[in-house]
């Protein structure tokens, strides 16, 4: 018999106490007790301080890096500080970044309720600018207070459109949403470059790659002479029945149990189709609007580059959240401020890149913390040690042990 | 606070002059992009050479409302800026009106008021000047050119350089392909391959990186860029390219600031005062090719050669200017069809 | 050459540093985490080979340098996920903005600069011969033929060899790596660090085949399509030799249907990757329920021994 | 006397909160088949684990063949020739059975057609040694379970193991599989291996076993020679006191009309199996009806069935003389209540609080949501005495019930199902894991709930506890319903022939 001829010749290495001529199998143990970390199962959340001291965390590690290139970090958070929420200005723009952010937060947030994993915020985003515009294109001569409400329509409707398609394919083709999510953000984006250097092109633009800019009834009043729109009133709209709908509705409960357990929610009667497609649809929606009060609120027409990224950031900012409704708002200004404080202190002579860095070393910090804050030190027990300390056995110990071996 | 700050200084555009101006910079892209921005940040430097002050830039600003609020801080402890993108353009005229003492320069644009002033250079010159030489070098008769966009400011420049090749060598063709990128360096290699496989030997690229012109070297065709020098890529294949030269303008308008003397207008600068010019021939273009570029450098210079005078056939055959005329500013800037002897299609 | 030669000539050229990335994607996703990191990990790839060669490293060592820093970024990937057991959904991401930002970060005083040094052409005597796509075939870079035998050799690797065996048992069922004694951690930490290393060579052999020097963000969205390639190819090297080239393909056939003097579908033929992909994965859900669709069972789940599933 | 193969001491492991090895001891000789009894959730299977170098203990000494181990890894373990079938089988479902065995060998080398004939031969021998058949080209996903068990036999056995571990073998077998599956040990026994078996059968513990070591609550209580013992001790041993029989003095009320009537159902399992195979059934108002049979013949699939999670494609349901078609949504309405399998898996989501688990039959109904709307506030106080009155122990309603014990989680299951006053009640394995205590507790509860005129589903292993509660018991094997038992007139002997004999006769034909 092969592979049978190891075993009872296997050699186990072996140092008695007595014989241990380093004595460290001793010494090793002789404070008497020895740490060991483990992920213990019961915590399964951290405490709300984990994601702040993870971001100062990552400020502290940027800090750094800034101070290698030649700055003072200090004097640099000051004025990405200042930039940023400081003056009465710079909060209005803060805002008025935080407002996409929030919308698409949430929508994902949403999904990440029941683990859908929409990583198509993007996409819907983009789905949501083009579907608004398209009112403004084909619909020329509306009475003018129809604009508004037929463009959040539109814009909804397209984002969940196209939000739901990973839902479908997911529920009847099994297909992992993720990817086809994440396919949807490339094929927006390729379609709306189609439409704003093509057909929509604004005729008198020079060839801008844009469409005509939108008339004063398809654009979102603003407040107070900032440019913070009316965009944020959906924003913070979406949050309040966000955390309604989920605490003190009959479908948050379900989309908790679903979230908890798939398993356990068709045993509850809960149709999981037909929850993650409704969930898909209004994750969609929501980002959808975002991009319709950016194009509407902001931009005022469509455009090249309509989108910085917010589909994405949004995920980081629905997971630094914790998906939680408050988490949301202040995370999207967090990083509402990043953006706009990372363009303040370029004249610093700080690179735009630092920005992105910072987002980057935060999610990384923030993932790392979360998980540290749910180890536990255990003290493994003397009278282990007793037993074991007599004979460390070197072979043994590396044969790995665990997640920590 | 916005408005009481800036009123609070010193007005630039008040006509009373600063001594020191403090400059700034909007970037579309990096510095680092090799191309648009580069030479503009070129021009940067070069002012505060020359002036001894220093300029602040801000890079990677996008045609959006980013823009707005770059400019709007900026505006607040800047008297000069100078916004390169054309799509800035709006974003310039609103904080502009709110800020009526600092002085803002947007580049390609056409919209102006008493603080905004608009500059731009004809580059098509320049091209014309490639083609001259692009004309000569061509053994195939058969020319590529890489377009980012299918938009006006491209088409032009594509005209011209065919125009300036034909001038030369009546029998030349130039194939267009659109790469609807402004960079990204493996697809617009991607683009000029597709040109070198149907046969052309001289590569032309509007686009901001050089790798069009990599290819066409590697593939031992002659290789013509833009906006930047971009000889140092590729000496082998080099010929030239229009390059921008801003630093000379940036200063004049900067000086002008500080003796009070700015006006708001449109400047369109050209081979003439050397907004525009054609950057040193490659090793391997002969003298008397050079020496032909730089007779019609001088006919342009003079005003005696107009790359857009007629008789101007376009890609269909019909007649769009007749001899004698000239296309004007306006309907270059708007240009949206083929000169004949350009293959290439302009998507509607 | 004809017509067929020259495409094929292009996806090639085009599909080489989608197919290493692909590769790199792959391995890390064959032991059961997803890499969506791959664009931070090719753009520090290749800023660090630009680095390199702006310090007149050469090429050689400047692709190792660039094959180290996705490896540096893969490690960062493993230690958030395998170890921390993050969410390898948000690790990718915070390593592709990380990416994106330190790259440009770096390569600020070098931007623009031209990158000394190419990679050699291997000059295949006989292959000329060979009627219709002979030429294309000699005269590839040599980290072309490298790329498609590591495709051919990771497939006999993981489909044939016990290691593989290893690998593959601990994609689909890590449990019962760990019983059988396959140290799950670390070969969880070895192919994503790996992986990360050939998603970082295919940022740097993007640097030395198709732009004369670093710019920020020049790897323009590749890294996202060599993730949707590995779907593609069904977590099967051989495919994604196939996959890469088409979609490779794709572009250059753009193109050449441009120089046709047809209107341009440009955009949709862009997105036509991206929609196959999609297709692909329809096509495989359409299929019985009970099939093995290649995709590794464990992926994007973290595993720790002593706790129950 | 025979030198100890295994010797484990003071064996002490901790999850979590979980103390579940606390000093146990255990030693084991070679050439023996040494159970380990123990109920569920006793630590047997940690103790072993740890023995296979899979956990690491926290405390306590192992020796194997009088030499200390210190830590251990599977690996290491291995080396040393100890090998494990694990309860949940740890095999790769994507790669053949010579594949899975060859996992982890050391070396690189490759598997072309040489080293795959080499290695059948060997496989070969080991089959027809100790008569463990199976496939050896098909993916394990596409073997049974006993097939599935064999290959992890084999592997051990490959690897060279002369201390042999099997977790449960036997709860997935029907009683022939498990009689051949005690010849295969019997065999390696002979061939001078230790062969340690754990399971919760005092049957088949009295007829294979040599010695037994019995484990309670973490600790091993003892050990001793199978031929100086008894079931009966044993049991008292293993549940630490004498067994009683609850519920065996009351009053039986007098079934009603027919609630529920199966015909002829048919259904897939998972791996799209025909499960069951026309199943015929029906349960009266206030009836027990106990369904006995051995793990893995359809029972599942039919609890599954009965209350519209899985769908069928024969046959009809019938409730209250109306159709009913699959989906949860319907059954739940209609007054019938579940008592799953596995209570973490299907009936309770771990991570949510007791008051979101007690909701979740009820938070549909228009008393509990007006117009969809849910608001805690209204629901707390009825909770509170449901938790009261069914004596579930936790720190409040927002606990999260992953953080009870195992009786306190059944217990609120319980509590939830029977708040809706089902009219049917389907419970499967609903005394699992439960310690004596809460076993009566829950037994209590299901006669109450037949004396208030529910009709019971009774779906368990327990042979023992079908017999006790059950007004009319019937066996399910390969997925068809045999024999029909009444009260008072149940023949264990018969019973027990039906769940094996009937399966043997199928299997030779
Ligand atoms: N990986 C784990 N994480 C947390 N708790 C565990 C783990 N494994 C076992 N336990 C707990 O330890 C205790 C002992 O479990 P173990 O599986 O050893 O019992 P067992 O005797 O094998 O029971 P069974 O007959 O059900 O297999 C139980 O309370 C169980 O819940
Ligand atoms: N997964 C877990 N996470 C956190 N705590 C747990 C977990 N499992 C068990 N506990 C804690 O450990 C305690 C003991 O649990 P266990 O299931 O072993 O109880 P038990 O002694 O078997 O009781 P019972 O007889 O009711 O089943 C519980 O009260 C609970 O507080
Ligand atoms: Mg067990
Ligand atoms: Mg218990």
């Amino acid at each position: 018999m092969k592979g049978g001829t190891s075993q009872s010749a296997a050699p186990i290495p072996q140092t008695s106490a007595a014989t241990d001529p380093t004595g460290q199998g001793r010494r090793r143990h002789s404070k008497g007790r020895r740490f060991r970390v483990v992920i213990d199962p019961a915590k399964t959340s951290s405490p709300w301080w984990i994601p702040v001291a993870s971001a100062v965390a990552a400020l502290v590690f940027c800090g750094l890096l800034i101070a290698a290139s030649g700055l003072n970090p200090f004097a640099v958070y000051a004025a990405m500080f200042q930039g940023a929420f400081g003056t009465a200005y710079g909060l209005g723009e803060t805002w008025v970044k935080a407002i996409p952010l929030l919308l698409c937060g949430i929508g994902v947030a949403l999904a990440y309720r029941i683990a859908f994993w929409n990583i198509g915020a993007e996409g819907q985003f983009l789905a949501g600018a083009i579907g608004a515009t398209a009112v403004s294109i084909y619909l020329p001569h509306l009475p003018g207070p129809a604009y508004i409400p037929l463009m959040f329509a539109a814009g909804a409707l397209a984002g969940a459109l196209w939000g739901v398609v990973p839902g479908v394919l997911r529920v009847y083709l099994r297909v992992n949403e993720l990817i086809s999510s994440l396919m949807l953000n490339y094929i927006a984006a390729l379609l709306l470059d189609d439409f704003v250097f093509g057909p929509w092109k604004d005729p008198m633009g020079f060839n801008f790659p844009g469409t005509p800019m939108f008339t004063p009834d398809e654009q979102l009043m603003t407040f107070g002479g900032s440019r913070v729109h009316l965009g944020l009133v959906f924003a913070l709209a979406a949050t309040l029945i966000y955390g309604l709908v989920l605490g003190y509705t009959r479908w948050g409960y379900e989309l908790r149990v679903l979230g908890a357990s798939p398993e356990v929610a068709r045993y509850g009667g809960i149709s999981i189709g037909r929850t993650i497609l409704v969930v898909a649809l209004f994750s969609g929606a929501l980002s959808g609007i975002a991009g319709m009060a950016e194009v509407s609120g902001v931009a005022h027409r469509l455009m090249y580059g309509i989108s910085p990224g917010y589909g994405y950031t949004a995920i980081i900012v629905a997971w630094i959240a914790r998906l939680h409704p408050v988490g949301l708002v202040v995370a999207s200004l967090f990083f509402g401020g990043i953006i706009v404080g990372g363009y303040a202190v370029q004249t610093m002579g700080l690179p735009a890149s630092m920005s992105l860095m910072i987002q980057g070393a935060i999610l990384l910090f923030l993932i790392g913390g979360e998980m540290i804050s749910r180890l536990r030190i255990v003290m493994e027990e003397p009278e282990g040690h007793r037993i074991s300390s007599g004979d460390g056995v070197a072979a043994l110990d590396k044969g790995g042990d665990g997640a920590w071996g | 606070g916005v408005a009481t700050q800036s009123s609070s200084q010193a007005g630039a555009a008040s006509g009373q002059g600063i001594k020191k101006p403090r400059v700034a910079f909007v970037y579309l892209g990096p510095p680092g992009d090799g191309g648009w921005t580069y030479q503009h940040d070129q021009g940067r430097k070069y002012l505060e050479n020359q002036l001894g002050i220093k300029a602040d830039y801000v890079e990677n600003v996008p045609e959006s409302a980013d823009a707005e609020r770059v400019l709007t801080q900026l505006a607040q402890n800047h008297d000069i800026i100078f916004a390169t993108s054309f799509g800035y353009q709006d974003y310039v005229y609103d904080v502009a009106q709110k800020f009526p003492h600092v002085i803002f320069m947007h580049c390609a644009g056409y919209k102006t008021a008493p603080n905004m002033g608009t500059y731009f250079g004809r580059n098509y010159q320049a091209s014309y000047l490639a083609g001259v030489a692009a004309g000569k070098m061509t053994k195939k008769n058969l020319l590529g050119y890489v377009g980012a966009f299918p938009i006006p400011e491209v088409i032009y420049n594509i005209n011209a350089f065919t125009r300036g090749a034909q001038s030369v060598n009546p029998k030349v063709k130039v194939k267009v392909v659109w790469s609807n990128t402004w960079f990204d360096p493996a697809t617009e290699r991607q683009a000029a391959g597709s040109l070198l496989d149907q046969g052309v030997d001289v590569v032309a690229a509007y686009q901001d990186s050089p790798a069009s012109l990599q290819a066409a070297q590697e593939r031992g065709a002659y290789a013509i860029g833009n906006d930047s020098d971009m000889g140092r890529y590729v000496p082998d294949a080099y010929i030239t390219n229009p390059v921008w030269n801003w630093g000379p303008y940036y200063v004049k308008v900067v000086k002008e600031v500080m003796d009070g003397t700015w006006k708001s207008g449109q400047y369109l600068g050209g081979l003439k005062d050397g907004m525009v010019g054609l950057a040193p021939f490659g090793k391997n273009v002969p003298q008397d090719v050079q020496n032909l570029v730089e007779k019609d450098k001088e006919e342009i210079t003079a005003g005696k050669l107009d790359p857009f005078h007629g008789p101007i056939y376009d890609a269909s055959g019909e007649l769009r200017v007749p001899a004698g005329s000239k296309l004007t500013d306006q309907q270059i800037l708007s240009m949206n069809w083929f000169v004949q002897g350009v293959e290439g299609t302009i998507p509607k | 050459m004809g017509v067929m030669a020259q495409l094929l000539g292009a996806a090639i050229g085009e599909g080489t540093p989608l197919l290493l990335a692909a590769l790199g994607c792959l391995l890390s996703e064959r032991v059961g985490i997803i890499n969506l990191g791959a664009e931070g990990m090719m753009l520090m790839g290749a800023v660090s080979t630009a680095l390199v060669s702006a310090q007149g490293g050469d090429v050689w060592v400047a692709l190792v340098c660039g094959a180290a820093a996705g490896g540096v970024l893969g490690v960062l990937h493993a230690l958030t996920t395998v170890t921390l057991r993050a969410n390898q959904i948000v690790s990718g991401l915070a390593i592709t903005l990380f990416g994106t930002g330190l790259s440009a970060y770096l390569g600020k005083p070098i931007a623009g600069n031209p990158v000394p040094g190419a990679i050699p052409v291997l000059n295949l005597p006989l292959l000329d011969k060979i009627p219709w796509i002979g030429p294309v075939f000699a005269h590839l870079d040599v980290v072309v033929w490298f790329s498609v035998i590591l495709a051919v050799a990771l497939f006999l690797y993981i489909e044939r060899t016990s290691w593989g065996l290893n690998l593959r048992a601990v994609g689909d069922s890590p449990a019962t790596a760990d019983v059988m004694g396959i140290h799950v951690l670390r070969h969880r930490y070895a192919y994503v660090v790996l992986g990360g290393m050939l998603v970082g060579l295919s940022g740097a052999y993007l640097l030395f085949s198709t732009s004369p020097s670093w710019v920020e963000g020049m790897t323009a969205g590749r890294g996202w399509i060599a993730v949707a390639l590995v779907i593609f190819a069904r977590w099967n090297p051989v495919r994604a030799v196939f996959g890469a080239y088409l979609f490779g393909g794709l572009d250059a056939l753009g193109f050449r249907i441009q120089l046709m003097g047809t209107e341009t579908p440009s955009y949709f033929l862009k997105m036509l990757p991206y929609v196959l992909t999609v297709v692909v994965l329809m096509i495989l859900g359409l299929r019985s329920r009970r099939r093995y669709s290649g995709m590794p069972l464990s992926l994007g789940s973290a595993y720790v021994r002593e706790e129950r599933s | 006397m025979v030198e100890a193969s295994v010797e484990m001491r003071g064996i002490v492991k901790r999850f979590g909160d979980v103390l579940a090895n606390d000093g146990a001891t255990f030693i084991a000789r070679p050439g023996e088949i040494h159970a380990l009894l123990g109920e569920n959730g006793a630590g047997k299977s940690t103790l072993m684990s740890i023995l296979s170098g899979l956990y690491r203990r926290d405390a306590g000494e192992i020796r194997l063949r009088g030499r200390p181990v210190q830590r251990c890894s599977p690996a290491v373990a291995a080396q040393m020739g100890i090998g494990m079938v694990y309860q949940n089988f740890r095999l790769v479902p994507t790669l053949t059975p010579v594949e899975n065995t060859v996992l982890g060998d050391k070396g690189f080398r490759w598997l072309g057609p040489a080293w795959r004939r080499q290695k059948e031969a060997e496989l070969r021998e080991l089959i027809e040694r100790f008569g463990l058949r199976f496939p050896l080209h098909r993916p394990v996903q596409e073997l049974s379970l006993g097939e599935q068990q064999r290959v992890e036999i084999v592997k051990v056995l490959y690897r060279g193991a002369d201390i042999v571990i099997l977790d449960e073998p036997t709860s997935v077998l029907t009683p022939r599989e498990a009689e051949d599956l005690f010849l295969a040990l019997r065999e390696m026994k002979q061939a001078g291996k230790t062969v340690i078996v754990t399971t919760h059968k005092l049957k088949e513990v009295m007829a294979w076993s040599d010695r037994i070591t019995v484990m309670r609550k973490g600790r091993t209580i003892r050990t001793m020679e199978t031929r100086e013992t008894n079931e009966r001790e044993l049991a008292r041993l293993m549940v630490g006191r004498e067994v009683s029989s609850a519920g065996t003095g009351r009053e039986r009320p007098r079934p009603g009309g027919v609630l529920l009537r199966v015909k002829g159902l048919t259904a897939l399992g998972e791996q799209g199996h025909p499960a069951l195979r026309g199943i015929d059934l029906e349960v009266r108002r206030g009836e027990v009806v106990g369904i006995a049979g051995v793990a893995g013949n359809g029972q599942r699939e039919l609890a599954e069935c009965l209350t519209g999670l899985r769908s069928w494609t024969e046959g009809t349901v019938e409730f209250e003389g109306e159709a009913l078609t699959p989906g949860t949504r319907g059954f739940i309405r209609r007054g019938i209540a579940h008592i799953p399998e596995d209570r973490m898996k299907m009936g309770l989501a771990g991570r949510l609080s007791v008051f979101d688990n007690l909701l979740l039959k009820s938070y549909r109904r228009k008393d509990v949501s007006p117009w969809g709307l849910l608001l805690p506030g209204r629901r707390r106080e009825p909770m509170e005495t449901l938790i009261k009155k069914f004596e579930v122990k936790t720190p409040s309603l927002s606990t999260p019930v992953r953080q009870l014990s195992g009786g306190n989680q059944q217990k609120l299951l319980f509590a939830r199902e029977v708040e809706q006053r089902p009219k049917l009640m389907v419970a499967v394995h609903p005394t699992q894991g439960l310690d004596v205590g809460a076993a009566e507790a829950v037994h209590r509860i299901l006669l109450d709930l037949r004396d208030a005129g529910t009709g019971i589903v009774l779906i368990s292993e327990d042979l023992d506890e079908v017999i006790q509660l059950s007004d009319r018991v019937v066996v399910i094997s390969r997925g068809t319903i045999h024999g029909e038992f009444f009260r008072g007139r149940t023949d264990r002997e018969a019973i027990g022939l039906l769940m094996a004999g009937v399966s043997s006769e199928e299997e030779a034909g």
